[in-house]
């Protein structure tokens, strides 16, 4: 049975601001299981960022704070870690790469010398030795002349390159979950088929299970095995990855599907989700998305839809439609 | 006639026609919340009513020389005590923080017109004005200021200007020498201003020249100058009386911050008699510091990338 | 790099044209000069036209001025009038009790300035953050004189911790270890007050640029590293930091040698800034015009050695 | 055939590189090298290609925002580049342009509102009435409500930006617009908002658009013409119905391969592009895309491949089609 490496239990992270507290995070819960990509998929504001730096526990306190709720990783809840005992995993058995690969590299130091760190601070390398594996993780994400590159500073890098050197940073110390946030946004579409290509590579090769956080659903469908909506800081429905694409049960999802316009599928009208998404500061307690809703009752104005399986086992929702009794309380 | 566009859907938050808050109320809403800032604030409005308004409390007046009270310490009559001639010390305080204060705002008023000019004439017509003014600028730049200060201060004594009058001259100097700190932040931002899209926007519609520059450029550029002006206010003030320390700022007998000061050059008044060139010197730190406050909040209150 | 050094050289002649003529005329504005400044009564008239002679002050103004320029490129200065002696020399004698001050001040208040900088960033809206910019502002907007005054009679006068002023006390002519002690000693309240008043500037100046780095997104990968705080914040943040930081060096160069005027004057130590104030009040004209143009250079070498300092400290311009 | 709206010949903008002691021009970076295209009255033409492709400076360089190398681009006939100053702004109502950046794109410090009309103080209409009217009719047309004519920039979302954007260039009836990659920086839901406001435009006010982005897709959507650019060259373009359906040039076909479809049952051999886009700074010699292309061979290193018509007013350069 496959076992549950990260298991998020009702996680909530907040931002104090001046205009009010923001709940980023709102009650969140799901699991990756080993050796598994799984997909958070959503719109810009929608949390999935700060779910995945609250798991690294990079949130930056003041303004945003975890709040509530635990984070399990192999059985143990990251939460009461001490700090050095969290910093100890970070970057060794959870490692994370970012969006922007321009200035994700620190531009005074070499590459070699960014890529030895991890090695020399987790795996205890002495310097000669950590050059070595430095060098075999460059060659390992697809960087020819490596010895050249060790040198090199990250301004004589294309985006593609450095991005690639994140990879070889974040994998070092072998971790069991790579969380990527949005690896491939600030790419050209050519780089990024490499990157992905570069990802589904490594994952077979080392069998680490992958977080992957993304706006773009085509990406999803090529990358993921199971798949998390995400709306306003809350989990709206959840699905193995075939299953979603094929038989979405959230208005938004559907919504997101229908609106991207794709290649060879011409159609008269794009359908588009109307209005925005809600200012974050004070949501009330009812279904976040009723405003922009084609379906919308009245119960969805005045109380939060149970975030439950509806028939199938492993596809999770949470919608009014499919609830049996939906008269307004 | 119009496209079936959607009626866009107003949720709630956006809905309710909140008081419209302008750029400049955020400003202000952002500095009032600066502690620091508005102790500043204070501090000087308390400096003007002091220097501006005091006066006319204080019982003594400026020209009863009596000799029989002269170098007494502070006491009731005479809160801050008087000096060798009689004079009473609080009341030559006050007197002297007008002129004080009146340099150094008329200076960096002058500095903010030359540079401001300046800057803007080299960051929107470029090329060949840009580079005349910015040689110019280097020149001001490498020449020492407080030397040159100190000798065009000695000039003016030897032409025996009238002490008066003298003070106008010194305002100009000031402000005329430290334009190109003003003029320069004024050119970059106009740089910057202009690769922004929204003034490429100006030009695809064919807006006027006057209408980019007062309606677009200029109110941008505002924060700017409004922050190194309210910074140069402090130095224009200190500058000035170092200069009256030295003797080549105001001259005796208009009083000022500074040549109370010198008062401290004789080594008796200087052990025995604090209270004749410590308060002035007080003042000078105080609304300096205050100054530097102000600017300071002014400076997170107008840019609009700190979000606090 | 070399290309770079050789332009902005050549861009300077311009620049030190302009300044020696500006300079030039603001003193040749002086209706007296050095002569009616020193003359005593019973100096007649003819006896002042022929010392004037001698120095050559009967010429047209614009005269003057090529014959000074001329002789300044052949690096001759001319003498100083009251010192008798050629202004290189004059400079040469006093420049280095200067000296001694300002890098001793240089070292405290940078050391100074970038601990309390990277701190008072890295516990941003602190107790400590708030004392640190208070402080900061205070030490911004001293009066140098005040200041020096103020310490002159608390510390020295009443408390009698230090020598009023002075470079050494006077009559003791010891040498070797006692004569070191006692100018250190002499030199502590000067060095105390240049100090202050530069690491307000600086360290505004360090905490800004903290704050602007840890920013940024390479300190988020670093802590995602699992790397220790103090290592994300010493190695990755201050090195960043530090680059725009360095080339401010460049700006100490003319405070260095060009003396504190107002303070050398306060402690009566002996410095070429107070050398100076005292050519001004006595119209010394070519020390004067002398010195104001070795400030001048001092800048505008501060400035190239800036830029310089810039391009070795950042990879992306050094290689270019 | 239909009136040509913008015709663009041989047209070169290439940005100096200065070094040595006295900056001199070293060298060039050729961000457009040698591009020509027709629009016609009604017709939206797509130009797509990566960063560094040149087409944004395209965009601009034809409606006179930044000056050209070289070439000729005639709008309605007339050579803009010919034209004295104030005779090209009064032209420039007829041709306006829609910025990518919703937050650079407006100025922070003026009302929403006068942002949209006050153009229109410059070019005849003098009555503040009728302006504030034709304001308060374009926000409606662009999906913006009325009260929102007195707020500032700051308090609107991306989304509702690009419609004041919109509305702002509509506002001087213009008969061409330039979409500089108009909902990149936009959520896939508000996206699909401004397509179908930018299509019912089109329909409504007969606009010509030179709609440009770097997303396929959207492209295949809103334009009837599209142009493939690589390197600040124009290497394949054709009917949008023909090139998505017969590819010529391997880079179109790599660049549609590369595109993530959002169906997990979509399966099809991928051409993955070898190795990094080169610098616009030095660009390969002869074919620009030979250092990256899946069948280069000799010819494509030395000599520049013809960008030739092969049927069908489908123009495409390479020696192998």
């Amino acid at each position: 049975m496959v076992k549950d490496l990260v298991e998020f239990r009702n996680l909530e992270t907040h931002f104090k601001t001046t205009a009010g507290t923001v709940k980023a995070v709102d009650n969140v819960s799901f699991t990756i299981r080993e050796g598994e990509t799984l997909c958070v998929v959503g719109e810009s504001g929608c949390g999935k960022s700060v779910t995945a730096m609250s798991l690294m526990q990079l949130i930056e306190s003041p303004p945003g704070k975890i709040v509530g709720g635990e984070i399990f990783f192999e059985g143990r809840d990251l939460l009461k870690l001490s700090k050095k005992d969290m910093s100890r995993i970070r970057g060794n058995e959870i490692s994370m790469i970012f969006q922007e690969p321009m200035s994700s590299l620190n531009p005074v130091l070499t590459i070699g010398n960014q890529i030895s760190e991890p090695l020399m601070l987790h795996m205890l390398l002495d310097r000669k030795a950590a050059k070595k594996r430095a060098i075999e993780l460059i060659t390992l994400v697809g960087i020819s002349r490596p010895e050249k590159i060790f040198d090199s500073y990250p301004h004589e890098l294309s985006g593609g390159m450095r991005q690639r050197i994140m990879i070889a940073i974040a994998l070092s110390c072998d971790p069991k979950l790579l969380i990527a946030d949005e690896p491939t946004t600030a790419l050209d579409v050519t780089i990024q088929a490499q990157i992905l290509d570069l990802m589904r590579d490594i994952k077979q090769k080392l069998n680490t299970s992958i977080m992957l956080i993304t706006h773009d659903l085509g990406v999803v469908a090529e990358m993921a095995d199971y798949v998390v909506v995400m709306y306003a800081g809350k989990v709206i429905e959840e699905a193995p990855v075939l299953e979603l694409f094929q038989d979405p049960q959230h208005p938004y999802t559907k919504g997101l599907l229908k609106a991207k316009p794709i290649i060879n599928q011409k159609q008269e009208r794009l359908y588009s989700i109307p209005g925005q998404v809600p200012n974050p500061i004070d949501l009330e307690d009812n279904c976040h998305f009723h405003d922009r809703c084609e379906f919308c009752m009245d119960i969805c104005k005045v109380k939060q839809p149970p975030f439950r399986s509806h028939g199938k086992d492993n596809h999770k929702s949470a919608c009014w439609l499919y609830e049996e009794e939906r008269e307004v309380l | 006639m119009s496209a079936d566009v959607m009626p866009i859907t107003e949720n709630k938050n956006t809905k309710k026609a909140k008081a419209v808050d302008t750029p400049w109320k955020t400003a202000l809403r952002r500095f009032t919340r600066n502690k620091l800032a508005v102790i500043g604030f204070i501090t000087i409005v308390f400096m003007f009513i002091l220097c501006f308004i005091g006066p006319f409390f204080s019982p003594h007046n400026l020209y009863d020389y009596s000799l029989k009270n002269k170098n007494l310490a502070p006491n009731v009559t005479y809160w801050l005590g008087t000096d060798k001639l009689g004079r009473d010390i609080l009341l030559r305080m006050m007197l002297a923080g007008r002129i004080s204060l009146l340099v150094g705002f008329v200076a960096t008023f002058i500095t903010v017109v030359v540079g401001a000019t300046l800057g803007a004439l080299a960051g929107f017509y470029g090329k060949f004005v840009d580079t005349i003014i910015m040689r110019v600028a280097d020149i001001f730049m490498a020449l020492p200021s407080l030397p040159i200060l100190i000798i065009l201060g000695a000039v003016l004594s030897d032409l025996k200007v009238d002490p008066d009058i003298r003070i106008y001259y010194l305002m100009v100097i000031i402000g005329i020498l430290n334009w190109t700190t003003l003029a320069r932040l004024v050119r970059g931002q106009i740089l910057t201003l202009r690769e922004q899209e929204f003034m490429q926007a100006t030009e695809a519609l064919g807006l006027k020249d006057g209408r980019k520059i007062f309606k677009h450029l200029l109110p941008n550029t505002i924060p700017v100058i409004i922050v190194t002006a309210t910074l140069s206010v402090a130095g224009a003030i200190l500058t000035e009386s170092a200069l009256s320390f030295l003797g080549v700022g105001v001259v005796p007998p208009t009083p000022s911050w500074g040549n109370m000061i010198s008062a401290a050059n004789n080594l008796i008044d200087f052990r025995k008699r604090p209270w004749l060139w410590i308060p002035p010197g007080m003042c000078i730190l105080i609304t300096s510091v205050a100054i530097n406050l102000i600017g300071d909040g002014l400076r997170d209150a107008l840019d609009p990338k700190t979000k606090k | 790099m070399k290309q770079y050094i050789i332009r902005r050289l050549l861009q300077m002649i311009p620049t030190l044209i302009g300044i020696s003529i500006i300079i030039f005329a603001i003193s040749a504005m002086v209706p007296g000069d050095y002569i009616t400044a020193r003359a005593n009564p019973n100096m007649s008239i003819e006896k002042q036209e022929q010392l004037r002679a001698i120095y050559g002050l009967d010429k047209p103004d614009y005269q003057r001025y090529f014959i000074w320029a001329g002789n300044m490129i052949k690096g001759n200065f001319g003498d100083s009038m009251q010192h008798k002696q050629p202004v290189t020399t004059v400079i040469n004698t006093y420049v280095w009790n200067s000296f001694v001050i300002g890098i001793f001040a240089l070292f405290f208040s940078w050391f100074i300035a970038m601990i309390t900088g990277i701190f008072s960033a890295k516990f941003q809206y602190s107790f400590f953050d708030k004392v640190v910019t208070l402080l900061v502002f205070i030490c911004m907007s001293l009066p140098s004189f005040f200041i020096g005054l103020l310490l002159i009679k608390f510390l020295a006068l009443d408390l009698k911790l230090f020598p009023v002023g002075g470079m050494s006390t006077s009559g003791l002519n010891a040498t070797g270890w006692t004569y070191f002690t006692d100018v250190l000693k002499h030199s502590f309240l000067p060095i105390m007050v240049l100090t202050m008043l530069s690491t307000g500037g600086l360290t505004r100046y360090f905490r800004t640029s903290m704050l602007e780095v840890i920013r940024q997104d390479y300190i988020r990968t670093a802590r995602a590293k699992g790397l220790k705080e103090r290592t994300v914040i010493f190695k990755h943040a201050f090195r960043n930091a530090m680059i725009p930081a360095i080339t401010l060096l460049g700006f100490e160069l003319p405070g260095l040698f060009g003396g504190a005027m107002i303070l050398e004057q306060i402690f009566a130590w002996p410095g070429i800034g107070h050398i100076y104030l005292n050519s001004i009040n006595m119209r010394d004209y070519p020390f004067m015009l002398g010195f104001t143009i070795f400030l001048a250079v001092l800048t505008l070498l501060g400035n190239l050695l800036a830029d310089v300092l810039y391009g070795i400290a950042d990879p992306r311009i050094r290689l270019k | 055939m239909k009136e040509v709206l913008m015709q663009v010949d041989n047209l070169k903008k290439y940005f100096p590189i200065t070094g040595g002691v006295f900056q001199r021009t070293v060298g060039n970076v050729k961000a457009v090298d040698d591009v020509s295209f027709r629009i016609h009255r009604g017709e939206s033409l797509g130009l797509v290609g990566e960063s560094g492709c040149g087409k944004s400076t395209i965009g601009r360089t034809i409606l006179r925002l930044n000056e050209k190398t070289d070439g000729t681009v005639l709008f309605q006939g007339k050579d803009l580049y010919k034209l004295p100053k104030e005779e090209l702004r009064r032209m420039r109502p007829k041709m306006q342009i829609v910025f990518q950046d919703p937050f650079s794109s407006l100025n922070p410090r003026i009302k929403v509102g006068q942002a949209i009309g006050e153009a229109l103080y410059d070019h005849g209409v003098t009555d503040p009435k009728v302006v504030r009217e034709r304001v308060l009719e374009t926000m409606n047309i662009c999906g913006l409500a009325s009260y929102q004519y007195d707020r500032y920039p700051h308090e609107f979302s991306g989304g509702q930006r690009q419609r004041i954007g919109i509305a702002r260039a509509l506002i001087m009836n213009p008969e061409f617009i330039v979409a500089d990659e108009p909902v990149s920086a936009l959520d896939v839901s508000i996206q699909a908002q401004i397509i179908n406001l930018l299509s019912d435009l089109q329909r409504d006010k007969q606009l010509t658009y030179l709609f440009i982005s770097h997303d396929l897709s959207v492209v295949e959507h809103l334009c009837d013409r599209v142009g493939v650019m690589y390197l600040g060259s124009m290497v394949e373009m054709s009917s949008t119905e023909e090139l998505f359906r017969n590819p010529l040039h391997p880079y179109t076909k790599a660049l549609m391969s590369a595109i993530p479809i959002p169906d997990p049952t979509y399966k099809r051999d991928r051409i993955v592009l070898q190795g990094d886009i080169p610098s616009p700074a030095n660009p390969p010699s002869g074919c620009k895309f030979h250092t990256r292309c899946p069948i280069a061979s000799d010819i494509c290193k030395q000599q520049a491949p013809e960008y030739r018509d092969v049927g069908n007013d489908h123009l495409v350069a390479c020696h192998f089609v």
